[in-house]
């Protein structure tokens, strides 16, 4: 885990809010594994006390990409870098997702930038499988040509039905499940809203499969010291915990977004926390 | 330009007879219990390393969300979640004893009974340097309101932990108070060897789209480049109160605000929030007060302790 | 998309008896007298104008620097520098009379028989709807506290001038005290009519160059955005502590604040340092308020009015 | 006094430190007099609670000119103004220069961006006088080549010597004055450090002339409403005054730098406050 002060190569505007960030980054790009974050500060906002995190979309060896979504004054800011600019990197941070076994299909279901967080474990994986890519919009279907490049299978859903079938992602996955009952070595792979990752938590449970879910959460140090970023996780001999604060009768325990997580085995999450 | 010297100024500062090689602390809370910052930071720069508050018991905290950005800040309602005294010191201390800084655990309690046994079960644990004693929490039992903002509970819960502990004890001050001298003069009465101020400021956020408090926990604490005038205050007004040093934070983010609180009469100061913007304040904090010293010709920090010139009087009005 | 409806919202609140078109003020000191801004402002527009703090004599306030910014806010030490109640009646009052906008005036002493006496005065002075009794500014005789953080004298102070004012009385309250509730409860009993908070938190800025205070008066008061989450906190608690209006202020910049201090149980909103950074701000924060009440389908911004969800319970620790 | 949203036109580097921002101001330009000065924001320094003034350098139909030195948070963000960027003006603020009157030689002293306050001045004079430019360095020498452009003297002083003669703008002030003995009908106006804006009128008051001073204070609102930027003036039947707050028996009363002000008659100036 490292601290870089990088160089912007370009950020250009992708679709509707959605903006991809390049950014030389010669000594954390390289070592970003799919799943794991950066936490960013741009030196202009000296008003913003707390860093804001973002998957990593693509590495390519010094260079790092960010996909991401114009929603408060952190990302309009950043909005307005160009070449020229520098930013300060955090990362990589967080455990990302496990590697992908050539023996299963690896099924991916994103919602918004949750393509972003995604894309690099397509890209690595030893196999290629399908992505479920939901949105709002047209505006909210990502990078859906840079997995099919890749050899992947795309299926877009989004709920006024301008791309692809019109409804919620997890209607499409239903629909593949119950048409492809022969495949059963499968595992989930998902990132996007709430409400996305416990449908996808559900079919994952009622299947007998995996799912590997990256969770989103508002944080602070991104290092595992502020205690900002903790989710509600089942105490179970496999599941990461943060073994110190365990009353073991209550069955439960916090662990860190930022440090255990963001990615969670979706039956080692208790989701009545927010 | 200043004729700067070439000497290289000291640093050391001693609180309450922890000796420190330079004044910078980090504040309770805000650098976990040692490896979090590890990576980033040599633990071995620092003045003194203080780790997140413990309890007797090991404590959850507050549901989450648990932290905003605020203009100029940020609240926080952790609800000092921790590992208990015992964790701590099976899970923790061992890392930390790997280093030479100075090791300060911040301890709290639901009650007297807690705060005092807590204390006490830090006596012959190697490794420890002192205690600070956070009584400027909120969701205490006794009578419902905080130690730290009743002067009759304040001097009980310092004189109790004071008879149990053989560690040099440094009430952390709440600044939700009228009149902090008052606050700081009790703690020297009490047998503090030392006192820190100051915790965050009570405040809320409401997310007016919902209608709901931001945090879970409704209500949380202030803190950040916001409250840097605030303790300011309060650390000039404390430390002209007591003999005992004062630890100043509140907002730090570079030199310049640590400057301002030694110059107010700090000893040792601590970096807070800053340490989430910036993991390598610290470092950039010792630095600094280090070339300030130098550029003004300055050998020694402790010269710098309480020298406000202040020979302004208010026109009567 | 929420429903919007067409009918415009109504605006219109009732503080201790004074008629305001809309809920929105401005906050004495940071308005002036009226001429200063009403060539950018329409005054008309205003729910009240509240004059900056008039006392018996004229004053003169405090040597410069009186200003100075911080992160997120702004340190002032004016020292109430005013023309006194004559002055102000022959000089300001006048201007004021031509408005159909309620006048609020400011008023303070330096003893309990100047604030007497200043409220007394306006008794019989036309163009006058209400008195803000400024219990929160430091410098004054009785007893070297100010009235505000002092129970038993913030009681006497109320209690005198009721006796003597026929006008609705509104103490502003100090934010620099443990428990705003007690104070608020003092202020109700006492015979005020409506309770107005924060006034500026106690502060301090040094220059470490110079190791001198940037301001002449050393200390001064923070006010700004940076102050927002304390002031919400504190009319929050206030607001459930008593059943007479609260006028909530502290960092308001745009309506979001506003509507924030409103849902937290506040009656009517003033705007400060803001006026400074956008002299339009008022008009910005009343239409917005309107806008967001025709968004959310509230026909009455009296329905906002301390509507806050808060179903969370805290964990036991 | 107005409100506008000022389009970027220009904001190119003079010399050292100091810059040159130029905007498209239609309704505030055109009413601007010399010595009046601006109130400006930055919209993206959303952390700056207080505007910055600054004199009005130039004024030229509808654009207007601002002449700053980067000092500070305010100063540094403007010198990354680009075309293409907007910034809020209030203005025009204060009570400017009197006029000058065919008759007298007016004599000018500035001290680094003082220049700037004086510029439009001699611009709208009916009668060419001569200006003392003094400063540290040769860079904090500004638009002397203006000055000259329509006709003025312009006599240079640096503290290094780097430009002009070597020492302070007021012993070149002084050289001139011993020389000079014959035209006795001058008026000076003054912008710059206290120390000199104190040197000249010194040298007024024995001479006899009237200096005119423009006063550098930070402010507030600008409006004269915070009561910020006040200074201790003489009560006199000539000096401006905020009558309120006269106690006679004193003989001072405070004057608004930004609405009494920023221009004094040097003998209405008590000098003891800083
Ligand atoms: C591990 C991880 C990976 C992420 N990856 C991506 C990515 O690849 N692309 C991408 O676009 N985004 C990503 N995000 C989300 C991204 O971090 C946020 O969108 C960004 O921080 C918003 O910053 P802002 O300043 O623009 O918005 P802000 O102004 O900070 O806030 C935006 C919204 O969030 C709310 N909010 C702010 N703080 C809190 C809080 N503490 N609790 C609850 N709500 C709050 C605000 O009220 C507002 O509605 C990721 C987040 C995490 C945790
Ligand atoms: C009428 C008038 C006309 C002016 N005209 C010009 C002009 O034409 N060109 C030009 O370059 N400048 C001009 N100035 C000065 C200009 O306003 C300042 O340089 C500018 O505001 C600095 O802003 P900043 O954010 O860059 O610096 P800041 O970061 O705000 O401060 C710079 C320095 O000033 C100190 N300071 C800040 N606030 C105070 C305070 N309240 N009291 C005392 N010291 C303080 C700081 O400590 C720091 O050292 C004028 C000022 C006035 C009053
Ligand atoms: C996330 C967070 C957690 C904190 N936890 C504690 C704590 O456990 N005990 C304590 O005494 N203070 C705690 N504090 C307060 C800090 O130690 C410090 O007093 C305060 O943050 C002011 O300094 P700053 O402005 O530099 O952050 C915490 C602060 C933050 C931001
Ligand atoms: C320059 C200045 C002068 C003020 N003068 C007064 C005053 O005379 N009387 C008073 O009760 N409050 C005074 N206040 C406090 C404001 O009325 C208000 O309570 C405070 O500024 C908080 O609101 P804000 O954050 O919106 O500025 C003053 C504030 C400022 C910034
Ligand atoms: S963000 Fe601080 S612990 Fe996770
Ligand atoms: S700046 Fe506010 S009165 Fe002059």
């Amino acid at each position: 885990m490292l601290i870089e002060t990088a160089d912007v190569l370009s950020n250009n505007l992708l679709t509707g809010e959605y903006r991809v960030l390049v950014l030389a980054s010669p000594q954390i790009g390289p070592q970003v594994q799919p799943g794991q974050f950066v936490h960013l500060r741009l030196p202009h906002l000296t008003e913003a006390v707390l860093r804001r995190p973002f998957s990593v979309f693509m590495t390519d060896g010094a260079t790092l990409s960010l996909l991401y979504k114009c929603v408060g004054k952190g990302t309009r800011a950043m909005a307005r870098l160009r070449p020229g600019d520098t930013v300060s990197l955090l990362g990589p941070l967080g455990k990302g997702f496990p590697p992908i076994d050539r023996d299963i299909t690896p099924v991916l279901v994103a919602g918004g930038y949750g393509m972003a967080a995604l894309y690099l474990l397509a890209r690595q994986a030893p196999v290629q499988g399908i992505v479920f890519a939901g949105g709002a919009r047209t505006e909210d279907i990502l990078c859906a040509d840079d997995f099919e490049t890749i050899g992947w299978q795309v299926r877009i859903t989004t709920e006024d039905g301008s791309r692809g079938d019109k409804g919620l992602v997890t209607e499409a996955l239903d629909a593949w499940l119950r048409q492809e009952r022969t495949s059963p070595a499968r595992v989930f792979f998902a990132c996007g809203p709430m409400s996305m990752l416990k449908a996808v938590s559900q079919r994952a449970q009622t299947g007998g499969w995996k799912a590997w879910l990256s969770l989103d959460r508002h944080m602070g140090c991104g290092l595992g010291a502020c205690l900002a970023c903790v989710q509600k996780v089942r105490v179970s001999p496999s599941s990461p915990q943060n073994e110190a604060t365990v009353k073991p009768e209550a069955g439960w325990t916090w662990a860190r977004i930022c440090t255990e997580g963001p990615v969670f085995e979706c039956r080692d999450i208790l989701w009545d926390e927010p | 330009m200043k004729s700067e010297t070439n000497m290289k100024p000291k640093l050391a500062v001693s609180v309450g007879g922890i000796a420190m090689q330079n004044p910078v602390m980090v504040a309770s809370g805000t650098f976990g219990y040692g490896p979090e910052y590890a990576g980033l930071v040599d633990l071995n720069r620092l003045g003194a390393f203080v780790v997140k508050g413990i309890s007797l018991q090991p404590a959850r905290g507050n549901p989450t969300p648990r932290l905003v950005e605020v203009p100029g800040g940020l609240l926080n309602a952790i609800g000092l979640q921790n590992p208990g005294v015992d964790g701590f010191i099976r899970d923790y201390l061992p890392f930390l004893r790997n280093y030479r800084t100075p090791v300060i655990v911040n301890i709290w309690g639901h009650c007297l009974e807690e705060y005092r046994d807590v204390a006490e079960r830090f006596n012959d644990v190697p490794g420890i340097h002192g205690l600070e004693l956070n009584i400027s929490c909120p969701n205490i039992k006794e009578g419902g309101l905080a130690f730290g903002i009743d002067p009759a509970m304040a001097q009980r819960v310092i004189t109790t932990v004071r008879a149990k502990t053989r560690l040099p004890l440094i009430p952390k001050l709440s600044p939700n108070v009228a009149n902090i001298a008052q606050f700081a003069k009790i703690a020297q009465d009490s047998g503090a060897d030392a006192i820190s101020l100051i915790n965050s400021i009570p405040a809320m956020a409401i997310d007016v789209e919902t209608r709901r408090p931001v945090l879970a926990n409704v209500t949380g604490g202030l803190t950040g480049p916001a409250i840097h005038p605030v303790a300011l205050k309060q650390v000039w007004e404390a430390a002209r109160a007591v003999k005992i040093p004062v630890i100043g934070m509140g907002g730090i983010t570079s030199a310049k605000e640590a400057l301002a609180f030694l110059i107010a009469g700090a000893t040792a100061v601590a970096v807070g929030t800053a340490n989430f913007t910036e993991p390598r304040t610290t470092l950039a904090v010792i630095d600094g007060i280090g070339d300030y010293l130098t550029h003004h010709g300055i050998g020694d920090v402790r010269e710098l302790i309480g020298s406000l010139q202040t020979e302004y009087t208010p026109h009567d009005q």
